[in-house]
């Protein structure tokens, strides 16, 4: 259990990372709703299943759908 | 060190904490900027549940028998970072919709061009 | 430069907040301070004063359900502000500039059965937040998707028929009203020790049980579903 | 169990519940009435529960059926209860000049939704002040922050949009923060509810030192950012001078003062003198307070837009607050809260003023607003009553609060303070006394100007005069004030 936690911390640590050094937005928000599910997981790892299911609907569902929306009206008005 | 090793959750927490305060910070591009306050809110919210965890426990849904005080975790923290999370995404829905009017306004989401931009 | 600097702030915010994590009590322990006679008392008697059988749900819209209400009125003021900066006016009749319609009758057949498979899940979620993981964020989420689906899919005409924003406005209002106004009673009649009747809160594990937890989660899942609905159509042309 | 007690929590209730109401209505006009009944009715529930709690002390109220560290409740003590009708009574008058001149500032569609905003803003304020759960406090400090941005925002200008984005962006920093600080202590405490925090922590302090001191500094750096502490106001005179000046009115005399009384009430109420001498900490608060106090004033020295000299000097009064809270003594913090009173008087009617001038003239620049003393005689009267109380002339609540600074700062031994009180006194004047100067006097100034051409009609004006004249009964009563405040506080 311990060893798994401390992967899955690493792994977000990586991501929120490669978050910050990626040049492509499309790649940084994919990485962020990777990490937000990753997130998921450690939380049911928690024993906090609430929070689980809320996490993977809301910060990994639609806070990644709104970024997209706003990145594909950026890229549409520059069209 | 040992008590870092200890709260290895806290730690990486705590990390994770200040990668996102420093997208939020230094990043010039808006939409990493709302990325790095989202990372720090879910940073804070997992400092939260792991303070609430006790090993080998359950989680705090009553099936079948009441197992007792010593049974189930603590729920408060869970209890607190659901409502954690709603005003985590309210937050980042407005910071988006700022950021498609600035983008309609000075044709760019990059902070340091728009601060240089006359506003009239 | 700017690099050097901000991984020189991060470097020492995180090593000050680590100096504090340091001392804090070890993770995971039964007898953490955290783990206090508050948390015992909720996990002792919520199914008891409650009647929830998820101790979150319980503590969320009863122990501390002032935070809940302020929390919708998080949820209400952000979709107000987005409205706010996005609503556009509706374009003159017979410029059809719509870009994102899909004309697919595999897609549009699927969907039949599919939106309301998704839907009676989330319905599942609100109706069974008071005793399994979910309630009415999660599940208002769900069917808030399942609206989202049905306009990809449909195109805009069809869905502002049938979800026009209008009657989406009413609902939300409607919604938090009736929320704060139930919860205002409980609130009021709890604080002044008023014995005025309380809803019953019938056996701890049916459905139709924990008082006004299963209508406070109803009406939490409607106004979490339509802001999300609003969200989406706000951010994909601020056409409603 | 008076019903007088539930009063706050109904102040809340009705103000949330009318604001969800506004987006059903179609009609401006009824909107306005809306807003204008429920925040007058609010403003004598204030006053009755005041006057309540004025003769019964201070009293706890639980919100819902169960009892404090299980629930979440209410700490009604005088300082709250006379916040409560300080707030009310300021957005009254806001509001009431509002309905007049907002018209010309946003678009028609948008000013139900404006009516919305103040009225979910000031409800979380009043949250923010009578909440004694340190939770519920953060969650209303979040719905403050999401309103007060939406009320800047509703003015639709690209410069607006700007500002906002800066606004929330540091607010976003600075909630992150304050969360983290809950964190900590929710975790050495396993408490929300400050009374019990502070009873935990008063047994546990020593074992954490590190954690403790971090939770402070966060506190103090998170509400620091969203109350315009001195190196962290770099947002606030852009978001309150594009803002609407209804708007900027509440954001300067309001939202700030929230927010400190949240930082008085951590400071003091959960962590307590004790822990904050052994820590000596609030030096800190006041070497932030005495820089702000003088940078405030000196930034405000070169802006040449009128709206921005009183963003600037608020920053500047925000010093006086901090300074107050860093003596660390009794008196100092009544004087603070003493401060906070009679700035959201003074400022409200400045801003709103100053927003009348912008609005008849059509200029914001001080060059082009010269010669307006004969144009808006009256307008720029009050202006100057308002400007003499921020220099510090006798009676007016701003010498009362610098004079009584000074004795406190005598008191607690840091006689260098008065040599920057006095310096900020001058520089006050140094900004404030060109503008009504130039409006007055001056041959070149008032040619080509016609006597009272541009001045509003009195019944607009009719709010700022009854600001102004609470202003002067601020200053009056000042003895009473203070005392009242000092039995709060003890």
């Amino acid at each position: 259990m311990k060893i798994f936690s401390m992967i899955m911390i690493l792994f977000l640590i990586i991501s929120s990372v490669a978050v910050s050094t990626i040049k492509n937005l499309l790649g940084a928000i994919i990485v962020f709703m990777v990490y937000s599910l990753m997130m998921t997981i450690v939380w049911q790892q928690l024993n906090a299943p609430d929070l689980a299911i809320t996490e993977a609907a809301v910060g990994a569902g639609i806070t990644t759908i709104l970024f997209v929306l706003t990145l594909k009206r950026i890229k549409g008005v520059r069209k | 060190m040992e008590g870092l090793m200890n709260n290895y959750y806290e730690t990486g927490s705590i990390i994770l904490f200040g990668i996102g305060f420093a997208i939020l910070l230094l990043h010039n591009n808006l939409i990493k900027k709302i990325i790095g306050m989202n990372i720090m809110d879910t940073a804070v919210f997992l400092f939260f549940i792991a303070k609430g965890y006790v090993s080998g426990k359950d989680a705090p849904i009553i099936i079948g028998a009441h197992k007792g005080v010593q049974g189930y975790i603590n729920p408060v923290p869970s209890a607190l970072m659901l409502t954690g999370i709603v005003v985590a995404v309210s937050t980042t829905a407005f910071a988006l919709a700022l950021t498609v009017r600035i983008y309609e306004g000075y044709g760019s989401i990059e902070l340091d061009e728009i601060i240089k931009m006359r506003s009239d | 430069m700017k690099k050097i600097l901000s991984i020189g702030i991060t470097i020492t915010l995180i090593i000050i907040l680590l100096l504090g994590v340091s001392e804090l009590p070890k993770f995971g322990q039964y007898n953490n301070p955290a783990n206090n006679e508050v948390s015992h008392y909720y996990i002792e008697k919520t199914t008891k004063d409650t009647g929830a059988m998820n101790i979150v749900t319980g503590i969320i819209l009863d122990y501390r359900a002032f935070d809940t209400f302020v929390e919708s009125s998080v949820l209400f003021t952000a979709s107000i502000i987005v409205l706010l900066l996005l609503k556009k006016e509706k374009h003159i009749q017979g410029i059809d500039n719509e870009v994102t319609i899909i004309e697919s009758t595999i897609l549009k057949q699927v969907s039949k059965v599919l939106i309301p498979c998704i839907q009676i899940f989330g319905i599942y979620i609100i109706f069974y937040g008071h005793l399994s993981p979910g309630g009415g964020f999660a599940g208002g989420t769900i069917i808030g998707t399942s609206f989202i689906l049905y306009r990809i899919i449909y195109g805009k005409k069809f869905t502002d028929k049938t979800l026009p924003y209008s009657k989406l406005i009413t609902y939300l209002c409607g919604a938090i009203m009736l929320y704060g106004v139930l919860k205002g009673y409980s609130f009021i009649t709890g604080g002044n020790h008023l014995n005025l009747p309380q809803p019953s809160l019938g056996t701890p594990g049916s459905i139709l049980s924990g008082g006004f937890l299963l209508p406070l989660n109803i009406l939490v899942g409607l106004i979490v579903a339509i802001t999300i609905y609003f969200f989406f159509t706000l951010f994909d042309g601020g056409e409603i | 169990m008076s019903i007088i007690q539930s009063f706050p929590l109904v102040i809340i209730l009705v103000l949330l519940i009318t604001a969800f109401m506004m987006p059903l209505i179609k009609n401006t006009k009824i909107i306005k009435g809306i807003s204008l009944v429920s925040m007058t009715s609010v403003m004598i529930l204030a006053l009755i529960n005041l006057d309540f709690v004025h003769k019964n002390g201070e009293y706890l109220y639980r919100i819902g059926h169960f009892n404090a560290p299980y629930g979440i409740e209410f700490r009604i003590g005088i300082i709250e209860a006379m916040m409560g009708l300080l707030f009310t009574f300021v957005a009254l008058m806001i509001i009431w000049y509002s309905i007049y001149s907002i018209e010309k500032e946003i678009k028609q569609s948008k000013i139900g939704l404006y009516y919305l905003l103040v009225n979910i803003l000031i409800g979380s304020l009043l949250g923010v002040v009578y909440s004694n759960d340190l939770f519920n406090c953060f969650v209303f400090i979040e719905v403050g922050t999401l309103a007060s941005c939406g009320t800047i925002i509703v003015k639709d200008k690209k410069e607006n949009i700007k500002a906002t984005l800066k606004y929330l962006i540091m607010s976003c920093l600075g909630s992150g923060l304050v969360l983290m600080g809950i964190a900590y202590l929710y975790s050495m405490t396993g408490h929300l509810n400050i009374n019990y925090i502070h009873a935990e922590l008063v047994k546990c302090y020593l074992i954490y030192p590190n954690a403790v001191l971090i939770s402070i500094v966060l506190f103090i750096i998170g509400l620091g950012v969203k109350s315009a502490m001195f190196p962290l106001h770099n947002w606030l005179p852009d978001a309150h001078s594009s803002a609407p000046s209804s708007s900027s009115a509440i954001l300067s005399s309001l939202v700030l003062k929230a927010f400190v009384l949240l930082l008085i009430k951590i400071l003091y109420g959960v962590f307590g003198m004790d822990i904050l001498n052994h820590f000596s900490v609030l030096n800190i608060v006041l070497i932030l307070g005495s820089l702000g106090m003088i940078m405030g004033s000196v930034f405000a020295i070169f802006q040449k837009n009128i709206k921005r000299v009183i963003a600037y000097s608020t920053v500047a009064q925000m010093g006086y607050i901090f300074l107050g809270i860093g003596l660390g003594t009794n008196l100092g913090v009544s004087i603070a809260i003493f401060h906070i009173i009679g700035h959201a008087v003074t400022k409200s009617a400045l801003f709103l003023l100053a927003g009348a001038m912008i609005e008849q003239t059509g200029h914001k620049s001080l060059a082009q607003l010269k010669g307006i003393g004969r144009e808006m005689p009256l307008t720029l009267g009050l202006f100057s009553i308002g400007a003499l109380s921020m220099i510090g002339i006798p009676v007016l609540p701003g010498f009362i609060s610098k004079w009584h600074l000074s004795l406190a700062s005598i008191a607690a031994g840091d006689t260098i303070l008065i040599v920057v009180i006095l310096l900020s006194s001058l520089l006050n004047a140094v900004y404030y006394s060109p503008i009504v100067i130039n409006g007055f006097f001056g041959e070149e100034n008032l040619q080509g100007k016609v006597y009272k051409s541009k001045s509003k009609p009195l019944k607009e004006l009719m709010p700022v005069i009854f600001l102004v004249i609470s202003m002067i009964y601020v200053g009056i009563a000042s003895r009473g004030i203070i005392n009242l405040i000092s039995l709060g506080l003890m």
